[in-house]
């Protein structure tokens, strides 16, 4: 019945709900990406957008169904840790669409693919080609024939970036060592920068030129820990060349603000639709930053050599795994 | 002479005058007008039942205590309401009743504690500390050496540390507060050579003791205290104990209670009955024998007594008798039965029954109501399936409280709030009050006024009378000596001497208490 | 000469009370009060900083926690978890001992229900498989509780490192088994159980359609009123609490204080893991890494604030968990970080108010006798 | 194994460590309990953050971090000496109004959910493996430091005396409440120091970036048997054990969730078979009436 009252609003803008993740806004990375997504809707299309940050678990359900309730056209949940909620929710609420970026999809017991309810778009990205391309970066880049990686919470989610990472060194180095590390196994994990810096120091100490995180605020250690030695580390989600100008190689950007907006934008002129949406280099939904700022890093050869990855994997050519 | 003013002496100034000093705590008026007015160069004692308010007086001359209303003169100057370090600075020293010694720190700390000397502003300066503490030692003759921690020492040590203390700080006002409680004759007597110094070389000194026999012997005058008012004040060539005792209580006590005649031929039980105990040996925390091979047995019918300077092993012997401390090496028997490596819990149920010397750390839980704590070791009997039975946990109360005369009579009121007489009350209420055939009776009159202790001496000679086997420990000479079948004597963990205390005197056993005396331990 | 105080003491109690009930209720209900009144002025003057009308946002508050049976079977689901927890910390306190571990005894308890759910067939039936669910959640409770007991009984290590460590040593385990084992693909918790789901609030009354509240809260409540029976009314709990005030006095009056440590804290742990239930059966009829996520150290701050006793656990737990969806309810206009400051100046004001007023109401009593 | 890199690291992990073990030592000798050590380092990170950004120098951070310590400690303080509340509960009390407080500040001034913008703060030299960072040196000397203080001052006496018999303090006309006020204070502003060290290596504030090394501190102190020398080598030792967690990972032999628990098992077992029963200063925790 509340959707009924928004759809009797549809001359306006639409009305859209964001539930952060754990967190939350000034990431630096994943949810700011959301959050930048959402910001050019506002500005560009006129949306009017709400954000929720919850806390612990219950809370989720809470900020979607609190959003769903007003009468939001879209809700959008930032994580793969919103998934059955969504779902449930989208059931509840058949009018309403929702998104969910990194929506994890079940299997059922023949091992197919449960796909979501009609009115939810998973949106997926595959990590492991981006890490991929930086994987490879990484190892020709480097001279030493060792190149890290620091994960946050080890958990599959972050085993994705590691395997595609460890693929992509493999393929242009294949006696290359990679020593991956992890800061914990609670989600403490995310956001203890102090353990990050000396994994990566342990790391850099060891011989290891580049180093690829996937550890949220644990990564603002990475950084330092780049800076300190003056080596080199690789950024995630969002191109994170500010926090360590000169020492970022270059980022692994998930395109969730293209996402993000564009999942807006099909609400706006009504063409959203559920389903399961994967973006990969193909779609231009993962990547890697090659710009005037890192430039200089990167020898030309180097970015030949990655740009032809590139453009086997978006062939088909190469499979890249997601589980290490 | 029973009038609460002192009387006006217009020539000399008093050291102390209190005057007419109120003190509450909630409902309770521990100091109702209570005047005092101590001369210079006298030992003055105070006395009076348990809460009778005379620790609570002297904290408000210490400045620990601000008092409701009344005035506070120190050697003519009005100093009502002062706060600790401006009565130390004026000469007060207070020794309290209970030790306040950092156990942890050495005889030199305790002593600077508060007036520390210090090089380069703000390095404590220990030899200097020593030094003092050196000198001092030779000026009194109370000698201690200044490193040894407070943990280790005897209780007559710290009380010397105690003393050291005030006179360190310059006192020339002393007040003890039940300094011999703790201690042995000889002890007490060396206290009293000392305070007579003190007194001779013009200091002041206030000493309450619960002993009417050293206030005869030591004190000038005499202030006695009841129910928070001061009653009187006389010269101590002027008065009895008998006459004091009267004045402390309000009515006529018998001070005798154990000088009757034992009756003689009276049935002792059978050998195999009573406690037994053979070649005990009780390891200390330090690795040392503190009980060494000590053999006796305590027949049903026989109050068997022992006393000895503290410190001498009777606390680890009462100890691990009761299951609290483990045995290294020997048997316990109770009635014929071996309990030796027996629990508390069992022991209870074979028989035994124990007064602890310490109440309040070991007797009684003073967050506990009365009726609580006396079911404490017997709960098990106060329930069935688990589940206490509420109504006979009141009775058993309202039982205990009547006849052993425990005050305030509520039965819901917290040990806490009980004066300390009350609370030992309690204690021996519920383990005289429950079956048992052998009884571990240690210290039972500690710091108890005499109305009390004539109470509870009778109920201990009751006892015996109904043919308990009873294990009486006390650092009251006289106590043991009016009590007891037979006496023996620690020392150093060893019996120094049994004999039947009708042979004994308090000279023979005093002696064999300070070891110039080896005998016999049949 | 006027009556000794003894004397006196008697008159002015002459019936069987420690205390008249009026001043218990003083002392009991004041403390509070003023720490509430702490909490709003503390409150204002963050959204004034915020730039926010404070009566707007508590009028937001109100109406997102209490106002309507959503937001307040929300309110009850999240005082469920506290509930457990705060019970949990308390039963060691009252044998003296401080149990920092009900953290990672929850998350235990929580994946032993599920486990259980997940081998269970199907067709259980309910009261059946709600009972072997629950009781291999406080089964595995107890196990992570009795770790620090045995270790504390046999080498006298000291309970609050043990279960600090013993926090990131179980958490981890668990962990483990999710991530290298158990989760469903692409996420972290296990698949839904099979048997022993517990019916929802909203299943009885629609009004709370959608709130996670369910019938774990029932648990919660017995529990209690069970902790208080034994604690005040059975022979173990008479020793417990004695073991607690006095372990010297306690062992001289023949109770096993090591027996006594070891049960206290082995079912501190069981009452903890059974907490787990109201998430995996409850809830989200899985177990999911994380899901503790500070419920059980927030079941200290319960306990202390209900004072260690049962029913006041209950109060505490409830208005801990509302104090955590107001936070949700007002996020629009003040962050709700604010919650998590208030949180902490209840629970000082709490603490502080509690000695004072009792100190302040004896004082004035004693003056008004004299 | 790099022994040189393995000392290097095992002492930067140390530092927070060992301030706050320190202050905790000082707190614990007086008498009050030192759940807070979390909540102070918490604090100081956030404060040294904020004074670091708004004057762009780190020694005004370090000033601004003690001072953030400082007032949570006098909270603490106030609570528990002046109205005597139960260390215990204020204590979590603390730890959860830090969390709270540089939440809810991080989100005023900054914005954000978890991080601070990038501060100035020491160190930066690539090959002094952060040794050129001078809250490093004063955090190795501060133990002894404190053990000096403890056992060679006046004031080490009277918290000495504090904390064991403060009944015995007061008679000789030392301030109990004075002396626990000034020990919780210092304890503030050590703990604080162990956080400043924290955010001003990593040149930012991250939400919780103390991530419980307060707890592990108070580990410490209980481990060292509340002796400033003793507790620092329980941080050393806690220290040595993460560094061989980190340098251990990364072969996949062990799964890392089993390296990850080396330290805390490593405390629970020389709990149980080496440090054995810890007896704490006599008046710790304990309300005077
Ligand atoms: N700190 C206190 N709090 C409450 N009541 C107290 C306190 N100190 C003393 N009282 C009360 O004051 C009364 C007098 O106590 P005080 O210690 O002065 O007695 P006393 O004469 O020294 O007794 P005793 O011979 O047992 O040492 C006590 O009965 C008690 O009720
Ligand atoms: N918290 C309290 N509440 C009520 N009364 C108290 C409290 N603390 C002490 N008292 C009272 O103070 C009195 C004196 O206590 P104190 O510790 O000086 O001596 P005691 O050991 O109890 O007495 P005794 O001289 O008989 O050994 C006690 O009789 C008790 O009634
Ligand atoms: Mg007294
Ligand atoms: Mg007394």
């Amino acid at each position: 019945r509340r959707s009924a009252k928004a759809e009797g609003k549809e001359t306006s803008s639409v009305r859209i709900g964001i539930v952060l993740d754990v967190g939350g806004r000034g990431d630096k990375s994943f949810n700011d990406g959301a959050y930048a997504g959402a910001d050019s809707a506002t500005r560009m299309l006129g949306s009017n957008i709400r954000f929720i940050e919850p806390g612990e678990g219950a809370d989720r359900e809470a900020g979607l169904r609190l959003l769903a309730a007003e009468g939001m056209n879209l809700v959008i949940g930032v994580g793969f840790i919103f998934t059955d909620d969504l779902a449930n929710l989208a059931k509840e609420y058949p009018n309403t669409a929702f998104a969910g970026i990194d929506y994890a999809l079940a299997t059922d017991a023949n091992g197919n693919v449960i796909p979501p309810p009609p009115n939810v778009a998973a949106l997926k990205f595959r990590e492991e080609e981006g890490s991929y391309l930086v994987g490879a970066l990484a190892a020709l880049v480097g001279h030493s024939k060792k190149v890290g990686f620091v994960g946050g919470m080890d958990i599959p989610l972050i085993h994705k970036f590691e395997a595609g990472y460890r693929a992509g060194v493999k393929k242009v180095c294949p006696d290359c060592q990679i020593i991956a590390q992890y800061a914990g196994v609670t989600p403490d994990a995310f956001k203890n920068p102090g353990k990050g810096k000396e994994l990566a120091l342990s790391q850099y100490n060891q011989g290891v030129e580049v180093i690829f995180h996937a550890a949220g605020s644990t990564g603002q250690g990475v950084f330092e820990a780049a800076r300190a030695t003056n080596k080199l580390a690789i950024g995630v989600d969002s191109d994170q060349n500010d926090e360590a100008p000169g020492h970022v190689l270059t980022s692994m950007v998930k395109g969730v603000n293209t996402v993000t907006f564009d999942a807006i934008s099909r609400v706006q002129n009504h063409t959203f639709k559920g389903g399961i949406y994967s973006f990969g280099l193909k779609e231009g939904g993962v990547g890697y930053i090659y710009d005037n700022r890192n430039r200089a890093l990167i020898p030309d050869s180097v970015h030949a050599r990655v740009e032809e990855l590139k453009q086997e994997i978006i062939a088909g050519r190469i499979k890249v795994p997601s589980s290490r | 002479m029973i009038s609460g003013a002192a009387p006006k002496s217009a020539s000399v100034v008093p050291a102390i005058r209190m005057d007419g000093i109120d003190k509450s705590f909630g409902a309770i008026r521990a100091n109702r007008g209570a005047s005092v007015e101590v001369m210079p160069g006298e030992i003055h004692a105070l006395v009076g039942e348990n809460g009778a308010g005379k620790s609570t007086l002297m904290r408000i001359l210490g400045g620990l205590m601000k008092p409701d209303s009344g005035h506070v003169e120190v050697n003519g100057r009005d100093v009502t309401g002062w706060s600790t370090n401006e009565a130390i600075a004026a000469g007060i020293g207070i020794v309290h009743q209970h030790f306040m010694l950092v156990p942890t720190l050495s005889v030199a700390e305790n002593l600077v504690l508060g007036a520390e000397p210090k090089t380069r502003g703000i390095v404590l300066d220990y030899k200097h500390a020593a030094d003092d503490v050196r000198k001092l030692s030779n000026e009194t003759g109370l000698v201690i050496a200044p490193e040894r921690l407070i943990s280790d020492l005897s209780v007559g040590e710290a009380q010397r540390v105690e003393i050291l203390k005030v006179l360190f700080r310059g006192a020339r006002i002393l007040v003890l507060d039940e300094p011999t409680a703790v201690l042995s004759p000889p002890e007490v007597r060396e206290l009293w050579t000392v305070l007579r110094r003190l007194r001779d070389k013009g200091d002041t000194i206030v000493l309450i003791t619960h002993r009417l026999d050293e206030v005869v012997e030591i004190s000038n005058t005499i202030t006695v205290m009841r129910a928070g008012q001061t009653v009187a004040r006389v010269k101590t060539s002027a008065t009895t104990p008998a006459e004091i005792a009267r004045l402390m209580v309000g009515r006529e006590v018998s001070l005798s209670a154990g000088k009757r005649v034992q009756p003689s031929g009276r049935p002792t039980g059978p050998p195999d009955k009573g406690l037994e105990a053979r070649s005990l040996i009780v390891m200390g925390s330090r690795g040392i024998r503190v009980i060494d091979g000590v053999s006796f047995t305590v027949r049903p019918g026989e109050i068997f007594g022992i006393a000895g300077v503290e410190g001498n092993g009777q606390t680890e012997l009462i100890e691990a008798l009761a299951g609290l401390r483990p045995v290294f090496a020997g048997e316990i028997l109770i009635d014929g039965a071996d309990i030796t490596r027996r629990s508390v819990a069992q022991r209870h149920d074979a028989g035994l029954s124990h007064i602890p010397e310490d109440r309040q750390r070991r007797g009684l839980i003073l967050e506990y109501t009365v009726a609580n704590n006396l079911i404490l070791g017997v709960q098990k009997h106060f329930s069935s399936r688990g589940i206490i039975d509420s109504t006979r946990v009141m009775e058993n109360a309202m039982q205990e409280i009547s006849s052993f005369d425990i005050r305030p009579p509520n039965p819901v009121l917290t040990a806490r709030s009980l004066s300390g007489g009350n609370q030992q009350k309690v204690v021996v209420a519920r383990e005289m009050g429950r079956e048992f055939s052998v009884l571990l009776a240690s210290q039972p009159t500690r710091g108890v006024d005499v109305g009390a202790i004539e109470f509870i001496h009778q109920q201990l000679l009751d006892a015996r009378a109904q043919g308990k086997a009873i294990l009486l420990v006390s650092a009251e000479l006289n106590e043991v000596l009016a009590l007891s079948d037979r006496v023996a004597v620690m020392y150093r963990g060893k019996f120094a001497v049994v004999m039947p205390a009708a042979e004994a005197s308090e000279e023979v056993l005093g002696e064999y208490m300070i070891g110039t005396k080896k005998g016999n331990t049949a | 000469m006027s009556a000794s105080p003894l004397v006196e003491a008697k008159g002015v109690q002459p019936t069987f009370t420690a205390a008249p009930w009026r001043e218990r209720a003083e002392e009991a209900l004041i403390p509070p009060l003023v720490a509430l009144l702490v909490a709003l002025i503390c409150g204002d003057l963050l959204i004034l900083s915020y730039g926010q009308s404070p009566a707007a946002v508590y009028r937001m508050l109100l109406e997102g926690t209490w106002g309507n049976a959503y937001g307040f079977g929300q309110v009850l689901y999240k005082a469920t978890t506290l509930a457990f927890t705060g019970l949990a910390v308390s039963f060691g306190l009252r044998a003296g001992l401080f149990n920092i571990g009900a953290e990672s005894q929850l998350a235990a308890g929580g994946f032993a229900a599920a486990l259980t759910g997940l081998v269970l067939p199907g067709g259980t039936p309910l009261a059946l498989a709600l009972l072997v669910c629950m009781i291999a959640a406080g089964f595995a409770g107890g196990v992570v509780g009795s770790v620090p007991a045995y270790l504390k009984t046999r080498f006298g290590a000291h309970e609050v490192i043990v279960t600090i460590m013993l926090n990131f040593i179980v958490l981890a385990l668990l962990n483990w088994f999710i991530a290298g084992h158990l989760h469903v693909p692409e996420t972290l918790h296990t698949p839904e159980i099979h048997a022993g789901v517990l019916p929802r609030l909203a299943d009885i009354d629609s009004r709370f359609h959608g709130s996670a509240a369910n019938l774990a809260l029932i648990v919660a409540v017995l529990v209690a009123i069970a902790v208080w029976f034994y604690l005040f009314r059975a022979r173990g709990g008479y020793e417990l609490r004695a073991v607690g005030l006095q372990p010297q006095t306690a062992e001289y009056g023949g109770i096993s204080v090591n027996r006594v440590w070891m049960r206290a804290l082995t079912f501190s742990g069981v009452i903890a893991g059974m907490g787990g239930i109201n998430y995996v059966l409850g809830y989200k009829h899985y177990y999911e890494d994380g899901f503790a996520s500070g419920a059980g150290f927030l079941g200290i701050a319960v306990a202390l604030v209900g004072r260690n006793h049962p029913f006041g656990v209950i109060i505490a737990a409830f208005f801990f968990a509302t104090l955590s969806q107001g936070g949700l309810a007002i996020h629009a206009f003040v962050p709700k970080q604010m919650m998590d400051v208030l949180q902490g100046v209840v629970i000082i004001a709490v603490a502080t108010a509690v000695p004072e007023v009792r100190r302040i109401l004896r004082g004035a009593r004693g003056r008004s006798d004299a | 194994m790099n022994p040189i890199s393995f000392v290097t690291q095992m002492i930067r992990i140390a530092i927070p460590y060992l301030f706050a073990a320190s202050g905790g030592v000082v707190a614990e000798r007086a008498g009050i309990v030192s759940l807070t050590l979390e909540g102070f380092m918490l604090s100081g990170a956030f404060a040294a953050v904020l004074g670091t950004n708004y004057s762009g120098s780190p020694w005004v951070g370090v000033l601004s971090g003690v001072l953030g310590g400082l007032i949570f400690a006098l909270i603490h303080a106030v609570a528990t000496i002046r109205y005597r509340a139960d260390q215990v509960v204020v204590g979590v009390a603390i730890n959860l109004l830090a969390i709270g407080v540089t939440r809810f500040f991080l989100k005023l001034f900054f914005a954000s959910s978890s991080n601070s913008p990038r501060v100035a703060g020491f160190g930066g030299n690539i090959n002094m493996a952060g040794f050129d960072n001078p809250l490093l040196w004063l955090g190795i000397i501060v133990a002894p430091v404190m053990a000096f203080v403890i056992y060679k001052t006046p004031f080490g006496l009277r918290v000495r005396a504090v904390g064991e018999h403060p009944d015995a303090a007061e008679s000789v006309g030392v301030s109990v409440k004075r002396v626990r006020y000034a020990a919780v204070a210092l304890s503030g502003m050590l703990a604080a120091l162990g956080g400043v060290y924290l955010a001003l290596d990593q040149h930012q504030f991250t939400d919780q970036m103390t991530a419980g090394r307060g707890f592990i501190a108070i580990s410490a102190v209980i481990f060292g048997r509340w002796d400033p020398i003793r507790a620092a080598l329980a941080c050393l030792l806690f220290a040595a054990a993460e560094t061989l967690q980190i340098q251990l990972q990364g072969s996949h032999a062990i799964p890392s969730q089993f390296i990850e628990m080396i330290p805390y098992a490593l405390v629970i077992i020389a709990l149980a078979g080496v440090v054995g029963r810890a007896i704490p200063p006599a008046a710790l925790g304990r309300v005077e009436d």
